[in-house]
């Protein structure tokens, strides 16, 4: 058979690096975004060494590919945890791939650094969520359209759990705040014709568009929804999966004056966002931009880093420990890890994309929004999270 | 008779030693590779059955997936149940389900273990009798099985209340109680495969060595001229359909305990052309080229992809096409030809046993 | 009483081009029946409606007195008795000689005997009796794509005459084939015709002399004549339409 | 009423989409029997060139120039896919005539090392091709119907590459000898026809009018390295339905599971249209086991 | 015109022809005979370089030809007919015979002369070729290598399936040829039909030449009993 050697020898403790593992998809169609996470992550990682590591020692990075294929990322899970034994791994973007890790990393005592926004009703032990969860950025969206957009809500996700769950969610807070929904689409992913449900959003004449489509059928959605006449001022759309690098994608020109919220943008004006995008480009190329997803996966890494040295060990349990509360002056602000869920505080931020392709904040709140999953502090949530 | 055969057969001395290497791994290997090897024998059979019906009969189905998904699923349902411990499975409460579906119902049960076979030969079943009957062929069946592929894996992610969308189903906990966890677990379930393995080698085996075994090249070769000899060919068309399907199940069941997920994404086009490449890497025709090609190309790739991360795909593309021009009959057909060029007397010996039919 | 084949009425079209027009037969049990006739006169397109290839637009087709031919699937008709080997040779290229045979020898053509029984003693037998005949014996091991033209055809008719067949239908089956085969193909149907009806589809004028019972001659889809070779023979519009004036000197 | 004639239209431009991505394979599969599952990546080659096209516009020519990029970006996406098929062909495909399974599984390595080549050299992200301003826009026939320009011009580049095509297989020289090479090579190369230049040319064409579907797919969807895998199950099925071998399969295909696909998306949703057009089609082969435009063969085995 | 020296061929491992010898002058009919599998279809085969020949000498006025792909052969001259006709089955008559032409580019005519040798084809130019019948193809396919005009004609077993009238206008064809300058090599079993036209003969077995000469001087008896070996 084809794996050769036996026991992979390694030991994180009695060598003088430490190893982790980064596991995203490096090919097929989610490598359109996963990429640049990875390039975020292997910069805070490169960041870190650079000062001298974590611990005294520096961070060895075992690099897998998850191949968009939820049971390759299963497989490549096991093999980080029990064949390289490290100390933790950052990686995964769909929710399918983080729920085919998710008993891997609970069965072996592993743990996940997990970056990227998603649908809640979660929060594994052996999991730290970086990105955002529904009430720090779909639950805020939706209250903040309804004040100042208008109540007839159109619909329209790729067809997978994260946009079905968002959507659930988004239907319960409209039903309890007066909103009202006309109309619910699911493309399969990677569709890529939109005139026929554009037509329909245009026989229904909603005021917002809430999107969650993801990856290329942004773009195909984007560039039909212009082409059929409906400007930014009959209609607005949403979105919660498109960030700077996807917006590059679709040309800013299709998007330009479109809504979109995060807890990131490229222009957030803190002064660790001045150098972390400084960084970036000059790590990477001028034409690239940093958005969320790959701000989250950077953040990630500092936050492991910090726990490790808190606990003076990378021991799962001890790092789980020290992680409880630990604050870190990200790019976005200010993050603590809510040590209940081990999701992060956030800032809400909702921006309007720009004709350059940057995003304009247009409306945030205040500071970091406690992490709630499972949505248990809304009333109208209850019943969708049993 | 057919032990006699069996023996015979360099093929089949070959898979005995594949076999007893297999039965040797643990020694050698980390348990994460057992586990690893586990999954490549589960698609060694798979390849086993696509071999029947392609490398035999000559019919090139693009949509194994599908049967591998089902028998998986059944699978996967069974165990779900078992890690529900009698509540509702965790992604059917955030779907909005409040009760368990009708469908799931029985797989509670262990006897439902049966669907494995039972669900992907029903449908076989179907679209064989429909399609062979019309005498559906050659590519037009292909693209056909493409479609069946295309529509399970559409139904699978829309039904998430049902399936468990993209996720698939994940998160088992035992099986027949047993922690799958566990080490030891994963010993049983990985010799439990290597028994599988046997066992649909052994039937498929039989099949070809027999006169139906002749029939099926000969529809091969022209389906019209069997017609024409007296047989109905659809018949036995929709039976190879049937049978590897049957075996797809039987391997997409062994699959999921030791990877501990099935979801659409294992189901579709991509998978089920990667499936019939082991087959034509390993040799197609001859059963023990489709053992070699699964167990060999997903070694390969999760070598290669573990060493190279970034550019394993360049390797696994040029191995492809490398293989199938300048291999046109697989590892195996290089082997025959190189060992009939070494071994001459071996031809001698041929000689005389064609002069004896009666080994026959 | 002793008709096995009648052809009655029959047409076959294709887009308005009647290749078959309106053919009436009878062929008797025993009989060497040579159908005779101008390229494109029908021949093949008549044999393809006997073994059920081709649906007639018109007609019927009786075989033994009350088996409507149209009526069964090509391979229901192999089971009944007919028997048919094609104008191009087509054998299964990737079995050897023998499996040919063996494929072709069996009775039960059912999937289970196919699965769990293997051919018996007298069978092998018979396929190795037949294949000495067909000078193919020392050939059976070879695969069937190995074979020149002419030896594919030899197996092709090896392959109906171990099937026990009522009616053989034969589309040239001297076709590329020297002086010497031809004549050990004619003895052959002799042979066979003597338990079974054979009809042929040839060119070959000294071959139909020799071994023909009776003579259909088809011309532009419809019978142009039907009898002894002789007759047919010195029917001016016969030799008018195929055989050529002066047709004797070179064939 | 305006949403009905809207959705005839669109039903034609989705139609008329599946039709340019699936012309080139209709030579490539259906002359040359090679199953080509590369093909979408020739349609990836193709949005690549518009864009490499689009780059050098705004970054050596005056801006005023840009809104004629798109004429030169058609006939360089023609001639860089071509040019790839001719090596491609000249390399692996010259091995692979007569085992069109085998030719699948081969091409199949292929779409993967040009998948990963273009993540290599463009990275991994999409990227942006801006359609010129003259394509902007839509023909407003009354307030609810606007006819987008794009789709327009899409439907006018099918009916040209069509009759480009017509020409080329029926009307000339060069495509009776295609026909001659791809019905009997032995033959044909008996007849003086030099097969190994005209399968090359054959095989660049049909990949160059891959590259052209590419070029025009950037007015509409995204471009990125896995572009062309959407459209290859497709693609093959339009060629299929149609029946392989015949331009007016391809055609006829390509509208049967455009229109179908549009219409049953709109009664339903677009989940269920999919499954819908699929299980048609499938139905659809038991009638019709050889597709639409069925090439007649007499002969016992094809 | 012809000439064959040393000539082996191989199907794979297998060699089929052995040392071939053969000579064809210009403006004669030469025949080849032989029993069924000896190797003359796969003789001609290997002038036209479609099987694999290792060694020999192919010389077409004094033209070597043993390296040249099978299309450089086909345009130095040679008219080939094979056994089994191979028409393009999908293409109508008219194409088929136009194909023909390509031998000289593309370019010329089909000369009328064509369809008084086969009145058939004329009433059946719009046809597919496949759906010939079995003679009707036979013609076409003769009628295809000699629109052309070439030097040299190859025919195999022309007379496969054809039936007898036109066989004997088939034979007026080639004599009419000969007159007309054609050299024509031609592989046959009806030896009736050879006697009536051939200059020269040449017996095959088992992939080698054991007899050759004049067929005026040649003795049928003997001949046919060379051939049945
Ligand atoms: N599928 C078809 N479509 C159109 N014409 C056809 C088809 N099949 C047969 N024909 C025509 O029908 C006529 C009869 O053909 P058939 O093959 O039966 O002739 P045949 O008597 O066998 O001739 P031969 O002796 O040359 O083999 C021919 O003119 C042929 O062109
Ligand atoms: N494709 C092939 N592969 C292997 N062997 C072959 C192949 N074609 C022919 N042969 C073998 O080569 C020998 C010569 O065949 P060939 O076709 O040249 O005979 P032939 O003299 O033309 O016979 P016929 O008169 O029957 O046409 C035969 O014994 C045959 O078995
Ligand atoms: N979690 C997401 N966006 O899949
Ligand atoms: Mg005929
Ligand atoms: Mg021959």
């Amino acid at each position: 058979s084809g794996c050769a050697g036996t026991q992979a020898s390694n030991s994180n403790n009695d060598k003088n690096t430490i190893k982790v593992g980064v596991l995203h998809s490096l090919s097929g169609t989610m490598a359109i975004s996963e990429v640049s996470v990875k390039d975020a992550e292997m910069m805070a990682i490169d960041e870190i060494n650079a000062k001298g590591g974590v611990l005294g020692k520096k961070i060895e990075v075992v690099t897998e590919d998850g191949a968009s294929d939820p049971a390759v990322f299963a497989e490549k899970a096991k093999k980080l945890l029990q064949q390289d034994k490290v100390a933790t791994v950052f990686g995964c973007w769909t929710s399918a791939s983080r729920k085919a890790v998710l008993p891997v990393f609970e069965n072996n005592h592993g743990l996940l650094w997990y970056p990227v926004q998603y649908e809640g009703m979660e929060s594994s032990p052996n999991i730290f969520y970086t990105g955002a969860a529904p009430n720090q950025q779909i639950v805020p969206a939706v209250d903040w359209l309804l004040k100042n957009k208008g109540k007839k809500f159109f619909l329209i996700g790729s067809d997978y759990v994260f946009p079905r769950t968002a959507n659930k969610i988004i239907k319960a807070e409209l039903k309890a705040k007066g909103g009202t929904l006309v109309g619910e689409e699911y493309t399969p992913m990677g569709h890529t014709d939109y005139s026929t449900i554009i037509n329909k959003i245009k026989n229904e004449k909603p005021d917002v568009v809430f999107n969650t489509l993801n990856g290329d059928s942004n773009v195909a959605f984007f560039k039909q929804l212009k082409d059929a006449g409906i400007n930014t001022k009959d209609l607005i759309t949403c979105s919660v999966s498109i960030a700077e690098e996807e917006v590059r994608g679709i040309g800013a020109g299709n998007m330009a004056g479109q809504l979109v919220s995060w807890n990131y943008y490229q222009t957030t004006d803190t002064p660790e966002n001045k150098t972390f995008v400084k960084n970036y480009k000059a790590k990477y190329g001028q034409d690239r931009v940093t958005d969320d997803p790959i701000e989250a996966a950077y953040d990630a890494v500092y936050l492991w880093a910090a726990a490790v040295e808190k606990a003076g060990s990378t021991d799962v349990d001890k790092v789980k420990a020290a992680a409880k509360g630990l604050e870190f002056n990200a790019p976005e602000g200010k993050v603590k890890i809510e040590g209940e869920n081990q999701h992060l505080w956030k800032t809400v931020r909702i921006g309007e994309v720009q004709a350059d392709g940057s995003i304009k904040e247009v409306w945030s709140t205040p500071g970091p929004v406690r992490p709630d999953p499972y949505l248990k502090t809304y009333d109208w949530a209850k019943g969708l999270a049993n | 008779m057919f032990v006699k055969k069996f023996i015979k057969a360099p093929a089949n001395w070959t898979f005995l030693i594949i076999i007893l290497s297999l039965l040797a791994a643990p020694l050698f290997l980390s348990v994460f590779r057992i586990n690893l090897l586990g999954k490549f024998i589960s698609y060694a059979i798979l390849a086993i059955g696509i071999d029947l019906i392609w490398g035999y009969t000559g019919i090139l189905s693009l949509g194994h997936g599908v049967f591998f998904g089902l028998g998986a699923y059944a699978m996967g349902m069974y165990l779900k149940l078992e890690a529900a411990h009698g509540k509702l499975p965790d992604f059917m409460s955030w779907s909005g389900l409040e009760h368990l579906p009708a469908i799931w119902a029985p797989f509670s049960n262990p006897l439902s273990l049966l669907f494995i076979i039972i669900i992907p030969a029903l449908l076989a079943a179907v679209i064989g009798y429909l399609t062979f009957k019309n005498r559906i062929r050659g590519v037009y069946f292909s693209i056909l099985s493409q479609a069946l592929s295309l529509i399970f894996v559409v139904l699978f992610i829309g039904q998430q209340a049902y399936t468990g969308g993209t996720n698939g189903l994940t998160s088992f906990q035992t099986i027949f109680g047993l922690s799958l966890a566990a080490d030891n677990t994963k010993y049983i379930l990985y010799y439990a495969s290597i028994l599988f393995l046997i066992l649909v080698y052994t039937y498929c085996r039989f099949i070809v060595n027999h006169r139906i075994g002749k029939i099926l090249i000969a529809i091969r070769d022209g389906e019209n001229r069997v017609r024409f000899s007296g047989y109905n060919p659809t018949i036995y068309k929709i039976f190879v359909y049937i049978s590897s399907a049957a075996i797809a199940g039987i391997a997409g069941a062994i699959f999921v305990p030791q990877v501990g997920i099935i979801s659409p994404a294992e189901m579709g086009i991509v998978p089920s052309i990667e499936m019939v490449i082991w087959v034509a890497i390993g040799g197609r025709g001859t059963l023990i080229g489709a053992v070699i090609g699964a167990i060999l190309v997903n070694g390969l790739k999760s070598g290669i992809s573990e060493s190279f991360p970034e550019i394993w795909s360049y390797f696994l593309g040029l191995t492809f096409i490398v293989v199938v021009i300048f291999m046109p009959e697989g590892l195996v057909g290089l082997v025959k030809k190189y060992a009939s060029h070494l071994f001459t007397w071996h031809n001698k010996k041929e000689k005389i046993i064609q002069k004896a039919p009666s080994i026959n | 009483m002793n008709t096995i084949l009648e052809i009655k009425d029959l047409i076959i079209s294709f887009d308005g081009f009647y290749a078959v027009n309106n053919v009436n037969t009878k062929i008797n049990k025993g009989e060497i029946r040579f159908f005779i006739g101008p390229n494109g006169a029908g021949k093949t397109t008549l044999l393809d409606a006997i073994c059920g290839r081709i649906k007639p637009q018109h007609g019927s087709i009786i075989f033994n007195n009350n088996k409507n031919v149209l009526h069964y699937a090509e391979h229901e008709l192999v089971n009944i008795g007919i028997g048919r080997k094609f104008q191009v040779p087509s054998v299964f290229t990737s079995l050897s000689v023998y499996e040919n045979m063996e494929i072709s020898v069996v009775k039960n053509r059912g999937i289970f005997s196919a699965i769990f029984n293997n051919i018996t003693k007298s069978q092998r037998e018979k396929i190795n009796t037949i294949l000495e005949l067909v000078d193919l014996f020392d050939y059976r091991y070879r695969k069937a794509s190995e074979l020149s033209h002419g030896q594919k055809q030899w197996l092709e008719i090896a392959m109906l005459l171990v099937q026990d067949l009522q009616l053989i239908l034969l589309d040239e089956p001297v076709a590329g084939m020297g002086r010497k085969e031809t004549t050990k193909t004619g003895e052959l149907l002799q042979k066979i015709a003597a338990h079974c009806t054979v009809i042929v589809v040839e060119h070959d004028m000294q071959f139909v002399r020799e071994y023909a019972s009776m003579v259909t001659v088809l011309h532009e889809g419809a019978v142009l004549d039907e009898g002894s070779v002789n007759h047919i023979q010195n029917n001016p519009k016969v030799i008018d339409v195929y055989l050529g004036r002066g047709g004797e000197n070179c064939a | 009423m305006d949403i009905y004639i809207l959705q005839i239209f669109n039903g034609i431009s989705v139609s008329s989409i599946f039709m340019l991505a699936a012309l080139g394979l209709a030579i490539t599969f259906g002359l040359m029997k090679i199953i080509n599952m590369a093909h979408g990546e020739f349609i990836m080659i193709g949005a690549y060139a518009a864009y490499i096209v689009q780059n050098f516009f705004t970054q050596y020519l005056p801006a005023s120039f840009f809104n004629w990029y798109f004429f030169i970006a058609i006939p360089i996406a023609f001639l860089l896919a071509a040019s790839i098929g001719w090596v491609l062909e000249r390399i692996i495909i010259c091995h692979l005539y007569g085992r069109a399974l085998d030719s699948m599984l081969a091409t199949w390595g292929v779409s993967i090392v040009l998948q990963q080549l273009a993540r290599s050299i463009f990275g991994a992200p999409n990227v942006d091709v801006k359609s010129p301003n003259w394509l902007n826009g839509a023909l407003l026939l009354s307030p609810g119907l606007q006819l987008p320009y794009k789709r327009l011009f899409i439907m006018g580049m099918v009916i040209i590459c069509m009759l480009i095509i017509y020409y080329l297989m029926y009307c000339s020289n060069y495509g009776r000898k295609i026909r001659a090479v791809m019905q009997n090579r032995d033959m044909a190369a008996s007849l003086g026809i030099n097969t190994r230049k005209i399968d090359s040319y054959t095989f660049a064409f049909g990949s160059g009018l891959a590259g052209i579907a590419g070029c025009a797919l950037t007015l509409l969807g995204s471009i990125g390295p896995t572009l062309g895998t959407g459209y290859i199950v497709n693609t093959f099925m339009v060629v299929v339905l149609g029946g392989v071998g015949s331009l007016w399969g391809t055609i006829a295909g390509g509208l049967l599971i455009g229109t179908g696909n549009t219409t049953l998306e709109f009664l339903t949703n677009t989940t269920s249209g999919k499954v819908l057009v699929f299980t048609l089609v499938i139905l659809f082969l038991q009638w019709r086991p050889q597709g639409l435009f069925t090439v007649h063969s007499r002969s016992l085995d094809e | 015109m012809l000439k064959i020296k040393n000539l082996q061929a191989y199907y794979g491992e297998s060699i089929i022809l052995k040392n071939i010898d053969l000579n064809v002058q210009e403006g004669r009919i030469v025949c080849l005979l032989g029993r069924n599998g000896v190797g003359k279809s796969t003789f001609l085969k290997s002038i036209m370089g479609m099987v694999c020949t290792p060694h020999g000498s192919i010389c077409l006025e004094n033209k070597e030809l043993i390296n040249e792909p099978t299309y450089t052969r086909a345009r130095s001259g040679i008219g080939y007919v094979p056994q089994g006709r191979d028409i393009f089955p999908q293409m109508t008559v008219a194409e088929n015979l136009r194909l023909g032409l390509e031998i000289n580019n593309g370019i010329g005519k089909i000369s009328p002369k064509i369809y008084e040798l086969f009145p058939v084809l004329k009433e059946m130019l719009t046809r597919k070729g496949g759906n010939l019948s079995g003679g009707q193809q036979q013609q076409l396919a003769i009628a295809r290598a000699l629109v052309s005009h070439p030097k040299l004609l190859i025919l195999d077993e022309p007379t496969e399936g054809i039936q007898p009238s036109i066989i004997q206008d088939i034979g007026k064809v080639i004599l009419l040829l000969k007159k007309e300058g054609y050299t024509i090599l031609i592989v046959e079993q009806y030896l009736e039909f050879i006697l009536n036209i051939a200059d020269d003969y040449y017996v095959m077995d088992k992939g080698e030449i054991i007899a050759q000469g004049l067929v005026s001087k040649m003795d049928k008896e003997e001949i046919q009993h060379k051939i049945a070996i």
